[in-house]
């Protein structure tokens, strides 16, 4: 898999980390944050983000409509008599709190690695003698509070289930052999044998086994790996042969 | 049947030094059969035997568990004859979303998302990819989601012998870093 | 650079800690940057230090190369770690796959599969494992299927009185079954 950007958006983490940057830029006090600013002055960056990821736009847009809320309550006017009501900005302070906190403390764990990667830990080096070591084990131990009596009901509900599994008059026919082909080890199979391969040709993969049901199961193992993206399938016309491109590199 | 210290102390050389991984102290002290205090008492005094300046390892504590590797002042000799383990080359957004496992741990997805205020999907998939960090359990809540934590990795990995060695932030500490801030603010308000 | 002789000492034992296996003197006086002869002197007086009792490792010669292992005195205890009994315990599918040995037997793994209309290879070798079942002969049948039946151990676990509470297989007892199998085989051929 292609490794995605990380939530680079410019040099932010994230919306909070481009409030921070902003807050800090500026010099604001992080408890008197001046909000009809420093919501301007996001606004602008996230205007000016050249980002296709509308997750990642998503995430900075949210907090743009936090901010222009913020905004709103600052300018409601205050009601003198009440008591004190909360500052609409604590929330917000909060959460910059929390997250410069962990951001801090990110940056002392890194502080830490570059220290202790510096210790060799080794690979288990057991002698023979002591791994081929066999352990002693008692029946008696494994067998426990179990009774004969418990053995004896065991036994009988398997022959019960084995009777009302068993029809007694097929059972005599000898058994036949029911290959049982299931979705995902198909998918699997023809996943290691064209891994890195174009242009399959649809029949080649059913070189082992044509029988209705392994047809099928082979056609619908194929529609899953395209549905997950493992290969691509292309038909020149109704009837014409399915040409498949692995799209996993070997 | 006891054993003088000194044997219990090459016992346990012995031991970290063949299974080269962590051990639990109680999986010690069954071997050994010594209690788990006095084993402990033991131990210690063994950390400091390897302190002196002719030993090359050292014996670390990680968690409830035990493990010898080299002391750091070999690395350099180390590095020209052992391909030293590849680092993992985290990333700030992995350092961050580690960083609030470490100290929120068990915490959720949903949980570390909101106090980024960014998805972290494909950061817990690294951390976990990277062994850093694991599922511990789940919540007991509406889609029972996943509870992460830190790993035995990660407290080797970062030279942290257990979660309360970990740099101090609690909660409490915001405060210092209101303190902080507010000076930091007036200092350059002032110039 | 002339390092001080302990530290080399340490820088030795970092060095075989980390490679685990023979590292030739000439490879560690290249990397310590110290003459083979010099080396050779340090790494002596080095081998009569690990002899001490609260060691658990030694360093071994070996033709021109050196290595760092367990001492052998310490094999048992750390085997008492490593084999640590597991916790064994007779999980539903080895309960019927002993019942119907134990009722049906002797009895070949084919057999027992029909019974229980699954795969019974793992259930098989864990209870021969335990010495619960045990091959008691071989069914004269197409690739002479090995026929299981109880162990002592087996009856001597569920307590000698119920002894007669079970088919007791003798040597004629075995015949038999393999008469009555025989014919079995027969009738399915017939059919």
């Amino acid at each position: 898999m292609i490794e995605k950007p990380e939530y680079k958006i410019n040099e932010f983490e994230g919306p909070l980390d481009l409030l921070l940057h902003l807050i800090e830029k500026n010099k604001f006090n992080i408890f008197d944050i001046p909000i009809a600013d420093i919501t301007e002055q996001y606004l602008d960056y996230v205007a000016r983000m050249q980002e296709e990821n509308l997750d990642i736009m998503s995430e900075f847009l949210v907090m743009a409509g936090t901010l222009l809320s913020i905004k709103a309550k600052m300018l409601l006017p205050k009601h003198e008599e009440e008591e004190e009501e909360e500052d609409p900005r604590s929330e917000l302070v909060r959460r910059l709190l929390e997250y410069k906190m962990y951001k801090y403390a990110s940056y002392e764990l890194k502080d830490m690695e570059l220290d202790a990667y510096k210790s060799y830990y080794k690979s288990p080096s057991i002698p023979d003698e002591v791994r081929n070591f066999k352990e002693v084990i008692d029946p008696a131990d494994i067998i426990g509070d179990t009774t004969l009596a418990q053995l004896n009901a065991i036994f009988n509900e398997v022959m019960k289930r084995t009777v009302d599994r068993v029809d007694p008059i097929r059972s005599k026919f000898g058994t036949i052999e029911k290959e049982e082909i299931n979705i995902e080890d198909k998918m699997d199979e023809i996943r290691c044998t064209i891994r890195g391969l174009k242009g399959i040709n649809f029949r080649t993969l059913l070189e082992t086994g044509r029988s209705k049901q392994s047809i099928i199961v082979t056609f619908l193992a194929i529609l899953e790996l395209m549905k997950v993206g493992h290969i691509a399938i292309k038909q020149d016309g109704l009837f014409g042969d399915i040409i498949i491109d692995s799209l996993e590199v070997d | 049947m006891e054993e003088s210290v000194t044997r219990l102390e090459g016992a346990i050389e012995a031991i970290l030094f063949s299974m080269g991984e962590a051990v639990p102290i109680k999986e010690l002290s069954k071997a050994l059969e010594v209690d788990e205090p006095t084993l402990e008492k033991i131990i210690n005094n063994l950390i400091d035997k390897y302190d002196a300046e002719d030993r090359g390892i050292k014996l670390v504590k990680l968690e409830d568990s035990y493990q010898l590797c080299t002391k750091n002042e070999y690395y350099d000799v180390l590095s020209k004859l052992v391909n030293m383990p590849k680092k993992h080359v985290l990333t700030d957004t992995l350092m961050e979303t580690l960083s609030i496992v470490a100290y929120k741990q068990p915490i959720t997805r949903q949980e570390i998302e909101a106090i980024r205020g960014v998805s972290c999907v494909h950061a817990i998939n690294k951390l976990v990819e990277y062994n850093l960090i694991a599922e511990v359990g789940r919540l007991d809540a509406i889609g029972r989601p996943i509870l992460f934590g830190t790993t035995e990795d990660f407290l080797r990995s970062f030279g942290v012998q257990s979660m309360d060695e970990l740099p101090v932030i609690s909660p409490d500490k915001i405060e210092d870093f209101r303190q902080q801030a507010m000076e930091e603010v007036n200092i350059k308000v002032e110039t």
